[in-house]
């Protein structure tokens, strides 16, 4: 006998508000069918009706969980645009800030992973509590706790203030004790293994066919990622490395998740040793913005949710369209084919294990 | 590359059999007087992308590529409801504007954005 | 005859009052009344104390002031030292509504519905520039133009997104209210 | 001891009463500040000393909110059988024997108890089912499925226990751990017991009643403040059950050095106690069928190993 369960909009495991109708036998899947659209508010027609610079702030918002990353792609994709472009201290001082939100990023998803899981809220305010030290950090920088605007045409709004360095590597020497004892806290817990192994797997031909983008992708076994394969600031100078996972499931993505937040570390390291001495502000913000070269600009950053893309068709002093691609959007459409089989208890984890902002779904 | 849309399902077909197997997006601008399609498609292997575009005249229906890209169902349906495109070959329902009133698609440009704006 | 029908007013008078005795009990004690008074106001002191020091917010958080939510409740602020927190994820069981985030068309019956399903006394703070207000998203076409148009609301938190600790110091406004030192 | 007038009874009620509401109140608070401790949080600070008053501010408000019954409820068994819940646990701590001689100690107390003890999954599932919403009745049916598992080992290991003092008397098995207590005789029965304890204490990893990622609040959705103090309430009584039960049938109850019995089995009862709140803090939540398994395949022969080593070991 099917059993239909409506899920949502508003459930504590549900990351913002979606709604799932589950179709049950007994206690396994059958069918999800996730209605979204609960937070959509228009951002593109928002920001075909804004100047170049305003809408660096509605970006942010799109995903409010790595705001720093979605306002680089904003940026990034005037300057390609108006071909004012950052010079090679504030490609770094991007590249700093951008991985430790990143950290931060994997480290609030680390916390609610484990809350989906069943862990109520021990791993969660562990994890708070060293993403409130980054989110600090970035204050110091930037002036804000959680709505940067920091990036500018050609840089970003503060420079990095002169005791920087020793705070960001106290901070990382910090954090990477933290990630050891986070790993033996889950990998040894034969519990947390028995949840995550085997669970909500995605094949790597799947994963290539759903369009699936960042950590989800990688955990099947597919090496692609944009820092390296559409490289930009500098990355390649870094010597960045992928992380891989092939199993697909659950575990995979929980380990490729905690590799990169390593890998950043390792980078922001190498970073920090190879900064140029320099000035990395960029123009300040003003109404009327230089003139636009481009007609159509297509540009790519790796966000910590995986694969950001916009396509903008330029107007004079705004966008004549701009159209995102927003990570968590795609990887929800494949919930439908991973939680196929799983049991109830499952579903959670397995959505949790996409790493979902909703508003990044709904734009 | 610009193609026709009678075109579109065997060149799609033609270039995911040689290897453009992952659809990054598809998106499409409102030029008034007709609709600019483009399927962003990229090559995993080597990592080239492909951008293929055709032109739609206003009111025309477009066909679905949900057999070639599995990952064109979302993708579909959003341009279905922001662009009020009809999409030939499939059953698209409702997706980020579920429970709109809204006649009109709200990324055409003759939708009147600031018409609520006053009211509140 | 005016005097008489004055006469008749005054007599009907009387009756009124003898008959409004007859319905009077009088006190057993004054003690005894007392106490009921006293027990009374104890009670309903008791109720105002432990619903002052007794918030429990609901699990659930819209958008980006979520974010802060979760930080309002974790190890920094620590909610729970004032007994804000417990976060219940069903309505039945809870005081506060914090909508944290934009109200857009779709979801505003179903966060009504919410506030409907809790159980009284409850009591609603818009937390956020877009709860109270639209905030950013004021022009865009599918957007509650403020969290009031459709809720009570309690306590109105500006900012975007505010500090938790701005969202500490309205539940400790919200307690004066519910402890009766600011009036309505 | 048997009872031998009214007032002596009525003294019993009264004093066991006081136990209980004593361990309810303490441990509540107890377990609220050691997961604010775990969680590197502080607790209730702000209310008493320490924030003691915390949870009864907790307890009289939800007592005097609004109590919502749903449209879809059944109201007559959602509206008592927590009630009946309540008064179960309730009952089952006066069937235990206290130092001093307090409680109800009568002969067959081992096997009261866990036939009357089985009967709370059934409980759980009537209010779960009652409750007219989705959400309740997975929770409702999980509790059925769940008491498959765990309760055969439960009761397999307590029969080792049995055969070894060849009494149902639990003051019995207190006085024969006088000079060995049961832990150290059977580790295995111990484990077995412990964690099928867990599972009927509906305690993490075992939760998955009450799973609050998946189900909101399991069998407690729909049910109103009132009635989720009285959870609370029922939640903390089986606690005080559990954990007694632990000390009597294993550590050696009420029997220790210089201190007097009340003091330690207090002590004992909080360890336990404590040792289950840590485990709370520390696990993610078991699958359903997951636990299927470990209780067939581990508890099981485990529990019945147990047995088998204690018939060779200790009774022959």
């Amino acid at each position: 006998m099917l059993t239909k369960i409506n899920v949502g909009p508003i459930h504590p495991s549900t990351h913002g508000v979606l709604r799932l109708v589950v179709t049950l036998d007994g206690d396994t899947i059958v069918d999800v069918e996730p209605h979204i659209g609960f937070l959509h508010r228009g951002v593109e027609k928002l920001a075909e009706n804004r100047m170049y610079m305003q809408s660096e702030s509605y970006m942010e918002k799109i995903d409010y969980v790595a705001p720093m990353a979605y306002s680089d792609l904003y940026v990034a994709a005037v300057e390609e645009a108006t071909g004012i472009h950052p010079n090679e201290r504030a490609k770094y001082v991007r590249l700093i800030l951008l991985e430790f939100q990143r950290i931060a990023s994997h480290l609030l998803w680390l916390g609610t992973f484990c809350n989906d899981l069943g862990l109520m809220f021990t791993m969660f305010t562990w994890t708070l509590k060293d993403r409130d030290l980054i989110l600090n950090l970035l204050q110091d920088v930037t002036g804000s706790r959680m709505f940067y605007v920091n990036m500018r045409l050609g840089g970003v709004s503060i420079d990095l203030p002169p005791n920087f360095e020793e705070h960001a590597n106290k901070l990382l020497d910090y954090l990477e004790k933290r990630f050891k004892e986070y790993e033996a806290f889950l990998e040894k817990n034969p519990v947390f293994i028995e949840r995550t192994k085997g669970v909500g797997v995605l094949k790597r031909e799947d994963a290539i066919a759903l369009g699936v983008t960042g950590p989800v992708l990688r955990a099947s076994g597919v090496n692609f990622d944009v820092r390296r394969d559409y490289t930009y600031y500098a990355y390649e100078k870094l010597h960045f490395i992928p992380q891989i996972q092939t199993k697909g499931d659950s575990f995979a993505r929980y380990k490729v998740r905690m590799q990169e937040m390593k890998e950043s570390i390792k980078l922001i390291r190498s970073a920090l040793k190879l900064i140029p001495e320099g000035d990395a502000l960029g123009m300040p913000i003003k109404l009327i913005s230089p003139p636009v070269k481009e007609k159509e600009v297509i540009v790519r950053r790796e966000l910590p949710r995986g694969e950001g893309m916009i396509f903008m068709v330029t107007d004079k002093q705004r966008p004549y369209r701009l159209s995102l691609r927003t990570p968590a959007f795609i990887n929800l459409s494949a919930l439908k084919q991973i939680a196929k089989g799983a049991s109830y208890a499952d579903l959670f984890s397995i959505l949790g294990s996409l790493d979902l902002v909703m508003a990044d779904v709904d734009k | 590359m610009k193609i026709n849309k009678e075109e579109l399902i065997k060149k799609l077909k033609e270039l995911s059999s040689s290897g453009y197997n992952y659809l990054v997006k598809i998106t499409a601008v409102d030029y008034i007087d007709h609709l600019e399609v483009i399927y962003f498609i990229r090559n995993m292997q080597n990592k080239k992308e492909e951008n293929v575009r055709l032109d739609l005249k206003n009111g025309e229906s477009l066909p679905t590529v949900i057999e070639i890209y599995k990952a064109a169902d979302y993708y579909e349906r959003e341009l279905s409801e922001m662009f009020g495109i009809a999409i030939e070959g499939r059953e698209v329902k409702r997706l980020l504007l579920e429970k709109w009133d809204g006649l009109e698609a709200p990324l055409r440009k003759s939708f009147q954005w600031g018409s609520d704006y006053k009211s509140g | 005859m005016s005097d008489e029908r004055f006469e008749n007013a005054k007599r009907e008078m009387e009756q009124l009052v003898v008959d409004s005795l007859k319905n009077y009990k009088a006190p057993v004690g004054a003690f005894f009344t007392n106490l009921k008074e006293a027990t009374k106001a104890i009670a309903s002191g008791a109720i105002r104390w432990s619903r002052k020091n007794s918030l429990w917010p609901m699990q659930f958080g819209l958008a980006c002031c979520a974010m802060e939510l979760m930080d309002f409740g974790a190890s920094r602020i620590d909610a729970e030292r004032k007994g804000y927190l417990l976060f219940r994820g069903t309505p039945r069981q809870c005081d506060v509504m914090i909508v944290a985030g934009w109200v857009t068309k779709a979801v505003a019956p179903e966060v009504k519905r919410l506030y409907e399903q809790m159980a009284k006394p409850r009591y609603v703070i818009a937390y956020g520039e877009c709860a109270v207000s639209g905030g950013p998203w004021w022009e865009s076409y599918n957007i509650i133009k403020g969290i009031d148009q459709i809720l009570p609301v309690d306590v109105y938190v500006a900012g975007c997104p505010p500090k938790p600790e701005n969202l500490f110091e309205a539940l400790m406004k919200l307690q004066e209210k519910v402890g009766g030192k600011i009036e309505d | 001891m048997l009872i031998s007038s009214v007032e002596e009874l009525i003294f019993e009620v009264i004093a066991i009463f006081i136990l209980i509401v004593f361990f309810d109140y303490t441990f509540g608070w107890l377990e609220r500040k050691a997961i604010a401790k775990a969680q590197l949080r502080h607790g209730p600070t702000y209310l008493g000393k320490f924030g003691v008053l915390q949870n009864l501010a907790d307890i009289l408000k939800l007592l005097t909110k609004e109590n919502v019954i749903p449209k879809n409820a059944d109201k007559l068994v959602f509206s008592t059988v927590p009630l009946l819940l309540l008064a179960l646990f309730i009952f089952l701590v006066y069937l235990l024997p206290f130092p001093n001689s307090l409680g109800i100690d009568i002969s067959i107390g081992l096997l009261a108890i866990f036939v009357l003890l089985s009967f709370s999954p059934l409980l759980i599932f009537l209010t779960g089912a009652a409750s007219g919403n989705k959400f309740s009745l997975i929770s409702a049916q999980r509790s059925v499925i769940m008491s498959l598992a765990y309760e055969v080992p439960l009761i397999l290991s307590v029969a080792a226990v049995a055969l070894y003092t060849g009494s149902f008397n639990i003051a019995n098995i207190v006085y024969s751990q006088a000079r060995i207590p049961f832990i150290v005789l059977m580790p295995i029965g111990f484990f077995v017991f412990f964690i099928a304890m867990l599972a009927e204490l509906e305690r993490p990893p075992f939760d998955l009643r009450e799973a609050d990622s998946e189900l909101i609040a399991g069998w407690l959705v729909d049910v109103g403040a009132p009635y989720y103090a009285m959870a609370l309430f029922v939640d903390y009584t089986r606690m005080f059950l559990g954990s007694l039960l632990i000390s009597l049938l294993f550590l050696g109850g009420w029997l220790g050095p210089y201190l007097p019995g009340l003091i330690w089995l207090l002590i004992k009862v909080f360890v336990v106690a404590f040792v289950i709140v840590i485990i709370r803090a520390t696990t993610v939540r078991m699958r359903l069928d997951r636990l299927m398994r470990f209780g067939w395949f581990w508890l099981l022969p485990l529990a019945v190993l147990n047995i088998i080593f204690t018939f060779i070991l200790f009774v022959k």
